[in-house]
């Protein structure tokens, strides 16, 4: 009885973990829904492009800083460049259009990523121990603890710089009502280029801590297929939607693949997800934190 | 030149090229897969582009008409092949229906990731129970030749020929559905769905009738390309980028219109393969074949992105600007000035 | 002219009327449906540089395989199966026709079967592809060279059995078996069953969803059950994942058995100190002291004309695969060029030639390979040719040979094999060939 | 001053509202707002921005739910209006922010006013046999009819988007009026128009409904225009209404007059801006 109490709060407790992970993707995303309404599916080529150029220079002898530097550098400046040059003249078009211009950048991206940096399969160690820590006899990884520090430091940085700076608050009132927030002199494509530069600040952070836990490689910018369920059940435009959506659906994830999973043969992560995600919408259709359009007629 | 008299051109150049030319290549590599993919478009087009609900989940409808096509060639033996792929469809259909539902409550993206959740399961279940691989050992399936009154579609002009009448058939009555008064009102939901429901449109039978008929040709597809084009079937061919590629070849293409799904077809096939080619005919052949190959994945991800800037209304719109370029007398006689109109058909939107 | 060709190819009118222009001196031409790009570029730019290089060596140091000269183009798949096909329109054009197609693509093979099967040109899916296409009586064409998923699972099991003491000692232990969601991961389900059944281990099988990026709840079911090995059937990422959540939970390295698709360095590396003992199957060892490799060194990357960019990778395990692949491909047509004369071969001659291929430990070691692989004796009904594994162990930069050569159990798994091949048979409409045995 | 209930719902009547109230999360839109619409009656609802017109319009159509009240459309009385059922029990309208379908041409737009009549099957309608080839020819017929009737016949290919402001409101009166409803219900049909186009629209209307015989629900700025148009004027201020009645009722009642006149409110005259 004990143990299996045990074993499903280490369940739970290792998919809320995982549910961080997926909040530190989903939040790249939500950033800029919220300021452009695009879903940037190009995030995970981001994190995929800030991780092999971390590896590939720690690899070229460069310290660790060092490359995490220069990597910070080039995200900022593809965040502004995709900006610059794909959505700015896109502004007005169909969110699908603008979504599926994302998916060409992505190509570009992938693309440009093996070009400069090889196909090759690379390993990412940042210093963090991975054994694993027993808290009065549940096992908790010690990397996904500091990993989810990492993640919420993060999220505290982001909502200072949203809360206390100039620019933060312009953001907001840019989330709030691009209408308005022009109007009143804001400058919309200044924000613009903040917002994708932090994106691609954020896809940094997720690719160093995606890319530790499954090495660096290809498939890594295909984590952003865990944080679309959790846009869904979070809302597309809600940072704490993206934190309590990742939180609900890493432990739902874990939990039901463990305990429902035998029941139909496993595997049901892939999809399990996604549907939790929408029993949820079909209650709530704009998600948990999600705003519901206005309609005028 | 009406769109039913340009329709039937089309197919009689396409139906006449093996007569011409007979080179596998071209059939099997080429214009096989264009033609599966213009179907697959053109049901996602009905879905996405006609009633306005964003589906990411065509490849995992066009996997479920591939394993029921199999499943009844090889659980009905002698089932004729028109009603293996009715079947197919009608079965896609209907378990399109059930991922519809959602429809009725989400929109956006909301809906897009929802239907996901459709892709990522049927991926799943395909796997996971071997009834549907007919307990196949690697999963993976040979599909068997179509065949109808005694022929085997076997050679790669006769899939040709198979695919071509199918899409034709098939093209001509989403044509006609789109210009039915069912059409204007996939149309309606799209563009007000208040104001359809005001006056009278049923949103929630047109939002489904949308999802099962965008579901059977997308199913349909799914046979050409398992049985006409690959020629096996594998779960892992009907992935998410399976879908990503259809819903490019629309929006590239041109929403909401018939030959878009055509045209973007044969951009999204014939890109990569033409860049393929000509990087191979004009680089050295010690040129490394990996920077090419990632070079290109630059240049196509750029021209997408370029397509999308330059042309809103998709290819679809270029063509018909060049046309009338091409032609100005005949725009001249465009009937805005014609006090009454001639037969609803022609008149309700002259161009395909 | 062949820039041209491929142009006018390329916009598909009139292929046909350039594709026979070259006519010239004898050549074997293999066409390399490579992948250089995606997800699985590492294992493509490894094996196709392997056997690219063995080519090589053979038209440096001996001029050819008797004076005919070893001619190939590559086409990018990418991996995907459309692409291969497409790959496969294209080249088959080539003039002289294709010797053998290779590759190394499950999805991209089966596409291939019946369209080779129809242009009669043999397809080589060495270390993968259908089980069943063992017999040779039904798959006259396919060659799943060395090793079947079958073989696999026997010798790692058999391998477990020598690491408790015996393979006797196999009953009552525990054994999980982590595999990736789809076809090729399911493929040995039954068979690890079956041999459950027969040496009295217990043996639960876990899926992995594909990519395979996540797998706490996995490990956590397998912390719960207690197992004494782990079998990794992986793919991927999953591989590295894998090894690092095991780490996290608790479980030995070394007692994880990687299977073919999780035993290359790329399966290990990323994993970082995760995978510091690691033991994975292999047909051929890695490393690059064998002479034929030392050869290749010498020869090939000598002359400028190596195919790897990354000279570490010379010697690993994608890469002495592709050596491997390229040495039976290369004694094949020698084999068939004794039966049909030393002249470019069709492909159904060089069909001959893999049919009839035998590789005794003493022409292995000729080869300069000794070591490398073991030996092969491919018949008209065993395609698979009875090839040897051994395991491996990683260090936490190389992989070192642990183990002795072994059979897995062939005699066992053959009824299965040929029932499987007897529907697959019945579903096409295919008779089996009489092998005269 | 709280005018009586000056008339109670008869079965007869186009419509009847009792007592219907609307809240907005805590914000009052509507208080026991009864009014009823005689068959073939136009009726104009007006009052300052705010008053709570186009809430109105919205809960007949179903768009909002009233807190209370009744809604009787047709001999049918609804606690909330099912607007999937609005064209079949008969009800047209027209939206404030024009509500076509922008990318068709307005022979389509119109045609779609046809659609509560369209009884063929989808296969009948792609393969354009028996029943949906009549209905095609019918719909055509009528749209013809309506498009000249409204002076659109020379744009009936144009897609809506194209077209003027003043045109795109008669489109949609037309796809309003194809579906011969018998009531009619416009939400400022007039608005943002020139004082020719209004009075073209006022003549519009008059011969919509002498013509084709609905009741019809107006709502409008223009005291002018509504004078000359209506038969009986409801006037709706904060949500209430303070008088019903003739238009020289309305024009002398003191309460409209307090209305229009007090500060709160803008000038009758201004258009509103949408």
């Amino acid at each position: 009885m004990m143990e299996e109490l045990r074993f499903l709060i280490e369940v739970l407790v290792g998919g809320l973990l995982s549910g961080v992970m997926y909040s530190l993707v989903a939040i790249g995303f939500v950033l800029i829904y919220k300021t452009s309404g695009v879903l940037n599916f190009a995030q995970g080529s981001m994190i995929l492009f800030a991780a092999l150029t971390v590896v590939s220079l720690l690899e070229r002898g460069v310290p660790m800083a060092l490359a995490i530097a220069v990597s910070l550098v080039g995200m900022i400046v593809i965040g502004m460049a995709i900006e610059r040059t794909v959505l700015r003249p896109l502004v007005n078009r169909t969110p699908i259009t603008l979504f599926m211009a994302t998916l060409g950048v992505s190509y570009v991206i992938e693309g440009a990523a093996q070009l400069l940096w090889g196909a090759q399969v690379h390993g990412l160690d940042l210093g963090i121990d991975d054994s694993p820590l027993e808290i009065q006899g549940v096992l908790v990884s010690s990397f996904d603890l500091v990993a989810a520090a990492i993640a919420a430091t993060m999220v505290a940085v982001l909502s200072a710089f949203f809360r206390l700076t100039r620019t933060g608050l312009a953001f907001r009132a840019v989330a709030d009502d691009p209408f308005a927030a022009l109007a009143v002199g804001l400058r919309l494509p200044a924000i613009w280029a903040t917002v994708w530069a932090t994106s691609g600040i954020v896809a940094l952070v997720a690719g160093l801590l995606w890319g530790a836990r499954l090495g660096v490689q290809f498939s890594l910018s295909m984590v952003v297929l865990k944080a679309l369920p959790v846009l869904v059940l979070g809302g597309f435009d809600s940072v704490a939607g993206a934190i309590v959506g990742g939180l609900a659906i890493g432990a739902a994830e874990k939990l039901s693949e463990v305990y429902l999973g035998p029941l139909v043969g496993g595997g049901i992560e892939s999809w399990f997800a996604y549907a939790v995600a929408l029993a949820f919408l079909l209650i709530r259709p704009t998600g948990l934190f999600g705003r519901k359009p206005v309609e005028r007629v | 030149m009406t769109a039913l008299r340009f329709l039937v051109l089309v197919t009689a150049l396409a139906a006449g090229l093996p007569l011409v030319y007979s080179g596998s290549y071209l059939y099997d590599a080429i214009l096989t897969p264009f033609l599966a993919l213009s179907l697959a478009a053109l049901g996602l087009n009905l879905l996405t582009g006609y009633a306005g609900q964003v589906s990411l989940g065509s490849s995992a409808f066009m996997a479920i008409g591939a394993y029921s096509a199999y499943n009844l060639t090889l659980r009905i033996p002698g089932l004729p092949l028109v009603a293996i792929l009715l079947a197919s469809g009608g079965i896609t259909a209907a378990i399109g229906l059930v991922f519809g539902l959602p429809s009725l409550r989400l929109r956006g993206f909301y809906l897009a990731v929802s239907t996901l959740a459709a892709q990522f399961f049927v991926q799943w279940a395909l796997n996971k129970f071997g009834w549907f691989s007919h307990d196949s050992a690697s999963g993976v399936i040979s599909a068997p030749a179509l065949q109808a009154f005694g022929f085997r579609f076997e050679s790669p002009v006769a899939r040709y020929d198979l695919s071509l009448a199918v899409v034709v058939l098939l093209t001509a009555l989403a044509f006609r559905l789109s210009r039915s008064q069912t059409g204007l009102n996939l149309i309606a939901i799209r563009d007000h769905e208040t104001a359809a429901r005001v006056i009278g449109v049923s949103v929630v039978k047109t939002k489904l009738l949308a999802f099962l008929i965008s579901s059977f040709l997308i199913g349909v597809a799914g046979v050409l390309w398992s049985f006409a084009y690959l020629r096996t079937i594998e779960p892992n061919g009907f992935t998410l980028d399976r879908s990503f590629q259809i819903l490019f070849i629309i929006i590239i293409g041109g929403v909401a219109t018939i030959r878009g799904a055509f045209i973007g077809a044969a951009f999204m096939v014939l890109l990569p393969l033409g860049l393929s080619n000509l990087g191979a005919a004009l680089l050295p052949k010690s040129f490394d074949s990996g920077v090419l190959e990632m070079s290109l994945k630059v240049v196509q991800g750029s021209l997408i992105v370029l397509f999308l800037i330059v042309e809103p209304n998709g290819l679809a719109a270029l063509g018909q600007r060049l046309w009338r370029r091409a032609l100005p007398v005949r725009s001249g006689s465009k009937p805005d000035a014609q006090p009454f109109a001639p037969p609803l058909p022609e008149t309700l939107n002259g161009e395909i | 002219m062949r820039n041209l060709s491929a142009m006018i190819r390329g916009i598909a009118v009139g292929a046909s009327l350039l594709a026979s222009t070259a006519a010239q001196a004898d050549e074997q031409y293999f066409p390399l449906q490579s992948y250089r790009v995606g997800p699985y570029a590492a294992g493509g730019t490894g094996f196709f540089g392997g056997f690219i290089d063995y080519l090589n060596l053979v038209n440096i140091r001996d001029g050819g395989v008797n004076g005919v000269k070893l001619t190939w183009d590559e086409c990018e798949t990418q991996y995907e199966v459309e692409r291969g096909v497409e790959c496969y329109e294209r080249q088959k054009g080539h003039r002289p026709g294709a010797s053998a197609w290779n590759p190394l693509s499950v999805g991209i093979a089966y596409a291939m079967i019946d369209r080779i099967t129809a242009d009669k040109v043999p397809l080589i899916t060495i270390n993968h592809g259908r089980t069943d296409s063992t017999d040779g009586r039904v798959f006259p064409y396919v060659f799943p060279l060395l090793l079947n998923p079958y073989s696999e699972t026997s010798g790692i099991i058999t391998y477990i059995g020598t690491k408790v003491g015996g393979i006797d000692k196999l009953k009552g232990k525990k054994i999980a078996v982590l595999y990736h969601g789809s076809p090729y991961g399911k493929e040995t389900i039954p068979i690890y069953d079956l041999l459950a059944q027969k040496f009295g281990f217990e043996v639960q099988q876990i899926e992995v969803p594909h990519p395979g990026n996540e797998q706490q709840a996995q490990w956590l079911t397998i912390r719960r059950y207690h197992p004494d090995y782990v079998v990794l059937r992986g793919w991927g990422v999953m591989n590295p994942v894998a090894l690092k959540t095991a780490q996290k939970t608790g479980f030995p390295v070394d007692h994880i058995i990687g299977n073919v698709w999780s035993n290359s360095e790329e399966d290990a590396t990323p994993a970082g100190d995760a995978a510091k003992g690691y033991v994975a199957i292999t047909t051929q060892a890695s490393g690059a002291e064998y002479p034929v490799l030392q050869e290749i060194v010498k020869t090939v990357y000598g002359s400028g004309k190596g195919n790897l960019d990354d000279k570490k990778r010379i010697g690993s395990v994608y890469h002495n695969l592709g050596i491997v692949n390229g040495i039976l491909n290369v004694e094949a047509i020698r084999v068939a060029q004794e039966k049909f004369g030393h002249r470019t071969l069709t492909g159904e001659e060089v069909r001959w030639g893999f049919e009839n291929l035998h590789l005794d430990e003493a022409r292995v070691a000729a080869l300069g390979a000794k070591g490398l692989f073991h030996s092969i004796h491919v018949t008209c009904a065993n395609h698979e040719g009875e090839g040897r594994v051994t395991f491996q162990q990683w260090d936490g930069a190389k992989w070192t040979v642990v183990s002795d050569w072994i059979a897995p159990d062939w005699a066992l798994l053959r009824p299965i094999i040929e029932k499987s091949s007897a529907s697959y048979a019945a579903e096409k409409g295919i008779t089996p060939r009489d092998c005269g045995n | 001053m709280r005018i009586a209930r000056i008339d109670a719902p008869t079965p007869s009547a186009s419509l009847a509202l009792e007592d219907i109230s609307l809240a907005f999360g805590g914000i009052r839109a509507l208080s026991e707002i009864s009014l009823v619409v005689a068959p073939g009656e136009i009726r104009a609802i007006i009052g300052p921005n705010g008053a709570g017109k186009s809430s109105l319009i919205n809960v007949i159509s179903g768009l909002y739910i009233p807190s209370s009240g009744r809604v009787t459309l047709g001999g049918v009385s609804f606690d909330r209006v099912p607007t999937y059922r609005l064209a079949r029990l008969g009800i047209a309208r027209t939206f404030q922010n024009i509500a076509l379908f922008p990318r068709l041409s307005v022979l389509e737009n119109v045609a779609l006013g046809r659609t509560v009549a369209v009884a063929s099957s989808v296969a009948g309608q792609i393969l354009g046999i028996g029943r949906a080839r009549a209905e095609r020819r019918d719909t055509l017929a009528r749209a013809t009819e309506i498009l000249r009737f409204l002076d659109l016949a020379a744009v009936t290919q144009r897609p809506v988007e194209t077209l003027p402001y003043g045109l795109q409101k008669r489109v949609e009166l037309a796809r309003a009026l194809i579906a011969e409803p018998r009531l009619l219900l416009l939400d400022e049909p007039m608005a943002g128009m020139t004082a020719g186009e209004k009075r073209e629209m006022a003549d519009f209307i008059r011969n919509a409904r002498d013509h084709f015989g609905a009741s019809v629900v107006l709502i409008e700025h223009d005291i002018g225009i509504v004078m000359g148009l209506s038969d009986r004027i409801a006037v709706l201020d904060y949500g209430r209404k303070i008088a019903d009645g003739t238009p020289e009722e309305v024009r002398t009642d003191s309460a409209v007059i307090d209305a229009y006149l007090g500060v709160p409110h803008a000038a009758v005259a201004t258009p509103e801006e949408t």
